[in-house]
């Protein structure tokens, strides 16, 4: 078997990112494109399907809501609330999730004895659990961070100890010789090498803090867009519902995006260079 | 050639290349790297040259100066910055094949030393039965009978840089790049496996691209060492070792090898013989 | 003035409280010395459960949580009743040939879901009807436009819900004919509680709140347009995605759809707790098996401060709530 | 300033795990020992402080649930149904997430077009478009797998992404020399150099499909653990609803687990060596 | 020694051994490896040794015989199977400080090559101002001056190697541990590195174990030569080089010197001259 001959009808090399620079403007067309097309079709569809506004609003129709929600000022109240125990509880699971991933990763015991009770404890459906909530953390904003940073630790938790297992031992083992002690090796090796991971993690993490904070305004509260869909629900009052949704869509990719754009900056070791992707 | 001699230069002719159609000729090939803060690096100034099939090129020159950057030019794994590249037969602009040794071992640590072997064979639809035995084949050549089944990670760096050898062996290929491939070996593994790719290249008239530290190696194996400036790199001088091939290893203790030495040694400012 | 934490039975501000939004901006607790938080929970087990472990003073809930809970330890009463009927019943299609409770042999009927009270309602209704009452019969489907969807697409005949879960659809356009319990659908199963222990220690306050309330009912049959707009102003989102015209409209429908009890008894006590029906609604529980043991009245019940409750000049009240323009609200 | 005096006083060589075997025996017994202590602290703050039964109820009496709820066999039809939503969500998640990842990360349009759109769906809270889910998927079992799946697959897609991303550059290079196709390099060099990642992302997303089926479940549906809760809670069941709890964790502890038995498996080239951790 | 010699064995008599106090004593240190079947690899079988302060050690031995285990034992990086090892001190059972070059550049590549050699003076608190300096001398030692502020993926691998050498020189160890650090260095840069090496270790007086591919770089640098047997390996001879150091570069053409790397050939079973 000659081999030249198998190769001959292979695809070419895998395929190399553009550079950044000429792909914006086509990308961000496409992206424009794409989202006019799949409203178009949506409208589309409602129109000639005449299908009924309490089981898919038109387009117009939330964009429609969406404008006046914005106008009338309504939303702001609620959007800040809701953005507020977001970011509580994002930097609350961040700091859980860093420390006891952390724990977890470096000592054995803590892992063995620890982490089960953690997973345990993350099958719960906060909702069932909204008495306890209550009852320990009141009922002003306070069970709103707590829901929206339990739900976000877990992805962040994760992905700490994935990255911090994942250590080049190598670049341990030079620490050992430089006899750097636990917290000095974690600093300058551990929690660089982890990053990508925990970026990971974060990007998942703050989109969860969304889901969790609208949980723990299901539970109960008066202000918030969690509430709103609430409400709104009860009316049947699906283009408002859906209003409220593009407003949860727009925090959270707006969060995301702040995220990924601090990981590029912080992980740049990691992109590629001109010599291999050439 | 502004350079003072230290040895009477070899003979100008040479039989194989004026017999031998073009493998690959450069022109003018250039590289420069973009730095982070938005400068650029000049890696390689402008080579040019003419590369016959069969022929055994090394490229020697200091740490730095671009071989790894031209080798990848070769491979087509790096884009030039500018000038050409073109391979024997023009009607084919892709790349033929090869093989290739990184200056790295670059191993799949998920596979053991007869899959990270197999591993061109795999991607080329070899035969499975085919392919294990050819593997087996390879790493009794370079020595790691025993280690088939070892992951890479339990093998020491030699080791490690011996898999790569086999695996770019693998698929008889015609044209076999390699860089620094024998840097991380014993004196006297590194004479056995110099004597292999010889035999190897012979045999299958494969044309070889060879990267190297070692001046007698360089020597001992190629047709042409092309000797490179310092960053940004050119080639500095081409020096044509006329000694017909297969050449024994007592060769490196004669004179006539002496000679082509001392030369290379005094365009690399080499003084003592610690290489 | 004293403070009282009342925890509503829903999780967001909705027509269910309607008369503490009313008591609150006409300063009708204030005029009683009272300061009243609202506070919401995810449903009426919740704000059972919190008011009897007294972590919070009232709760505004259906009865269901508490005859179920009874048995579990909750205890406590209710002091003052706020529905004026069963919020559960039937709902189908106007033209649907479902004309009567019979009429739903071999139908299935759509819950939101299998814990729902309107189940035991429901199998109550069928059996009234000498329907086998199975649990197949039923189909969880949700509130809302899923509900709406499962009868559209016949997943479903008839839909068994609550008051303001037809108040919802209602509102989205449907129309329905209503089926009711025949012996029980006077009952208005939901009210204001609290635990013993603040029904002793808080006694006083309790009849100033209950005061404000029966008020407040007054207020809303005097002002249903002035109502409106305080329930607007306590739940902004109440109107929203309609023009001022038809916001209105569908607005006091609402309005109307969840007070009937306070134009039929407007010459009644307000609050007044109905010993009958209620131990025939929990007969009725127990029948379907949901109910492990009755609870006696006096365990349920605690009318005592109604009498005080409704001791006020009722003329003033519904002079204040005519002239009522809105230019001045507490908060 | 003497390096070696600024070391004298430096702790030791950052930690090092024990050989598994004798590590077991030993970490079992600590689990269980702090379980019961925590289980014993709960029942005796709940007995001290008074704490209600429909608040908080003991240990002892959700034990009891436990044992009268597996004794009676009420669980296991809930339970079995519950368990089939979560595996299909879960496999309809991984496939859903290692597909779109792959697209995503390998194909540079793919992600600035699509993934703007996967954030934003992801955001959305799944309970408030899960009456949705009811109306396009039915009313059977179908909408609670999608429930699943939608919320799994978010992690699952992340880490897919952030591994393939991490992709050592010179294994990709190599292919490129073998002229191996995209397919080829992929499954070769990109897949398995993922694993490490996409375990984490796989391990979260086990968890979050048991949340999906929930509140899946939550939504409308007379069989599994979620309707349970809701039956119980509705009759102010609370023992009854920490022992469905419970069952829960059960669930999500025992998949999770299984989850990582298999990566230990599959992912063994990343387990430290007695070279570098002696 | 039941090897044939090709060259006459070098004078018994060591100044320096006699002289100075013990640094390190290694008393049958050996190690072995499980593998994955559940089997174990003999790496290390068992090598005793005593080195005296000063002392420069090289280690010549094949290819995955166990030169970098026997290293890594020394740095107490792996844990010995059996035997012992001793430090000068005994009151001090923790290894004293050491630089270490692996046989990787093992770079930390969120690092400029600048902060990379940093790295062990922020570890022991070394001040900012003094930790900079130290680190742009050693950058201009090893030939990467105006590289300071690149990334480790920008640079080429024997540039890499560079800065692993001068990062081992940060802390000015009185123990020096380099496996195979010039293997990837050009003939010139490597004799430039060795004159270094050499001057550091004569200046500091550190004692130096310097694993090598290389015997002639081994017979320029070291007090004596430790020949390792293959795996499972032991110390099969040790040659004493009783050349006074420091040795210039051009006693590497000197026959003096001849002898002792013609005997190391013989030992090594090197018949040419490619090393
Ligand atoms: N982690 C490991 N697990 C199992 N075997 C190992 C491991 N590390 C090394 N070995 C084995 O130990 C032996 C010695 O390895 P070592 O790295 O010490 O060799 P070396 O002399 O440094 O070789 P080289 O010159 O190629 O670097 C090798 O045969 C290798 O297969
Ligand atoms: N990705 C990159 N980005 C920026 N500069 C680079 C990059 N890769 C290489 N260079 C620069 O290009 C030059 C040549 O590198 P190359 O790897 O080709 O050298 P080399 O001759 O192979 O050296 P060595 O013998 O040390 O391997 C170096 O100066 C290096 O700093
Ligand atoms: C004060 C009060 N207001 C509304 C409801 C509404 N409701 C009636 S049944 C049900 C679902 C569970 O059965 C809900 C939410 C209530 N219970 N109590
Ligand atoms: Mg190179
Ligand atoms: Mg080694």
């Amino acid at each position: 078997m000659n081999p030249s001959q198998s190769l001959a009808g292979a695809p070419s090399a895998p395929a190399k990112k553009t550079p950044v620079r000429s792909g914006i403007s086509r990308d961000t067309l496409l992206v424009i494109a794409v989202t006019l097309a799949g409203f178009g079709i949506w409208e589309l569809a409602v129109r000639w399907l005449q299908v009924p506004q309490f089981i898919l609003p038109s387009p117009m129709a939330i964009a429609a809501r969406v404008a006046q929600d914005f106008t009338s000022g309504l939303i702001f109240p609620h959007f800040l609330q809701t953005l507020v125990e977001v970011l509580a509880g994002f930097l609350l699971a961040t700091v859980i999730g860093v420390g006891l991933g952390t724990l977890v990763a470096l000592v054995r015991t803590v892992e063995r004895v620890v982490y089960p009770f953690v997973l345990a404890l993350q099958t719960v459906p906060k909702v069932a659990v909204a008495p306890l909530f209550i009852i320990w953390f009141g009922f002003g904003i306070e069970p709103k961070i707590v829901t929206a940073a339990v739900i976000a630790f877990f992805p962040i938790l994760v992905n700490v100890i994935a990255g911090l297992k994942a250590t080049d031992p190598r670049r341990l083992l030079l620490m050992r010789a430089l006899k750097a002690g636990r917290w000095t090796t974690f600093c300058k090796v551990q929690l660089p090498g982890m990053l990508p991971y925990l970026f990971a993690g974060l990007e998942v993490g703050i989109i969860f803090a969304v889901i969790g904070a609208i949980v723990g305004e299901f539970i109960g509260a008066s202000l918030g867009l969690g509430s709103l869909v609430i409400q709104r629900q009860a009316g049947v009052d699906v283009a408002g519902v859906f209003s409220v949704l593009f407003y949860l869509s727009f925090m959270g990719v707006a969060l995301n995006l702040a995220l990924r754009w601090v990981a590029r900056r912080w992980v740049f070791w990691e992109r590629p260079t001109d010599a291999v992707s050439a | 050639m502004g350079q003072a001699m230290r040895a009477s230069p070899p003979p100008a002719v040479t039989p194989l290349r004026a017999l031998a159609p073009v493998a690959l000729e450069l022109k003018e090939l250039a590289k420069r790297y973009p730095t982070r803060d938005g400068g650029m690096v000049q890696a390689v100034a402008s080579v040019s040259a003419t590369i016959r099939q069969g022929e055994f090129i090394a490229i020697l020159g200091p740490s730095g100066c671009g071989k790894s950057t031209l080798l990848m030019m070769i491979a087509g794994l790096v884009r030039p910055s500018s000038g050409s590249l073109t391979f024997g037969k023009p009607s084919h602009d892709t790349h033929p094949d090869f093989g290739i040794v990184f200056q790295d071992p670059v191993l799949f640590p998920w596979r053991t030393v007869q899959a990270n072997v197999e591993l061109p064979g795999e991607v080329v639809g070899m035969p499975r039965e085919q392919r294990a035995r050819k593997a087996r084949e390879l790493i009794q050549l370079v020595g790691l009978a025993g280690f088939e089944q070892q992951l890479p990670s339990e093998l020491s760096g030699g080791m490690q840089q011996r898999v790569a050898i086999a695996r770019s062996l693998m698929l008889d290929p015609q044209l076999i790049l390699m860089d620094e491939p024998f840097g991380a070996l014993d004196a006297m593994t590194r004479e056995q496996m110099n004597l292999e790719v010889q035999r190897i290249s012979l045999e299958s008239g494969a044309t070889v691209v060879f990267v190297t530290h070692s001046i007698a190696e360089a020597a001992f194996l190629a047709n042409r060492v092309f000797v490179m400036s310092g960053r940004p790199s050119t080639v500095r001088e081409i020096v044509q070792v006329d000694i017909e091939r297969p050449r024994p290893i007592e060769l490196m203790a004669s004179d006539r090898f002496g000679v082509y030495v001392s030369h290379l040694r005094g365009l690399l400012n080499v003084t003592g013989d610690a290489s | 003035a004293d403070k009282l934490v009342v925890q509503a039975g829903v999780p967001a501000p909705n027509t269910n409280a309607i008369a503490i939004y009313v008591a609150k901006q006409a300063c009708l607790f204030r005029d009683e010395g009272l300061q009243v938080d609202l506070q919401y929970t995810s449903g009426a087990p919740l704000a059972t459960q919190l008011v009897a472990g007294d972590k919070a003073d009232i709760a505004l809930v259906s009865y269901e949580p508490y005859l179920l809970g009874y048995d579990k330890g909750i205890r406590g009463k209710f002091f003052y009743q706020a529905f004026d009927r069963l919020i559960y019943f039937i709902g189908v299609p106007v033209d649907s040939d479902i004309k009567s409770i019979a009429d739903l042999k071999g139908r299935k009927i759509g819950v939101s879901n299998m814990g729902s009270a309107t189940v035991i309602v429901g199998k109550s209704m069928l059996r009234s009807a000498g329907l086998e009452p199975v649990d197949s019969a039923f189909l969880p489907v949700g509130i809302g436009d899923s509900a709406l969807a499962a009868l559209r697409g016949n997943q479903v005949q008839a839909v068994a819900l609550w008051d303001a879960a037809f108040a919802g659809l209602e509102r989205s356009g449907a129309k329905f004919r209503y089926l009711y319990h025949p012996e029980i659908a006077d009952f208005g199963n939901g009210g204001y509680f609290a635990s013993d222990k603040t029904l002793a220690s808080k006694r006083d306050q309790l009849e100033r709140f209950s005061r404000a309330l029966a008020k407040a009912n007054l207020f809303m049959l005097a002002n249903p347009q002035q109502t409106l707009e305080m329930y607007w102003r306590a739940n902004p989102a109440g109107k929203s995605g309609l023009d001022a015209a038809s916001a209105n409209e569908k607005g006091m429908a609402e309005i109307r759809f969840k007070s009937p009890y306070f134009e039929r008894k407007k010459d009644d006590t307000f609050g007044r707790l109905d010993e009958v029906l209620y131990e025939k609604y929990q007969k009725m529980m127990k029948e379907e098996g949901s109910l492990a043991t009755l609870v006696p009245v006096k365990s349920f019940m605690d009318g005592s401060l109604l009498p005080a409750a409704n001791r006020f000049d009722r003329d003033a009240v519904m002079q204040k709530a005519r002239a009522w323009t809105g230019s001045e609200v507490c908060n």
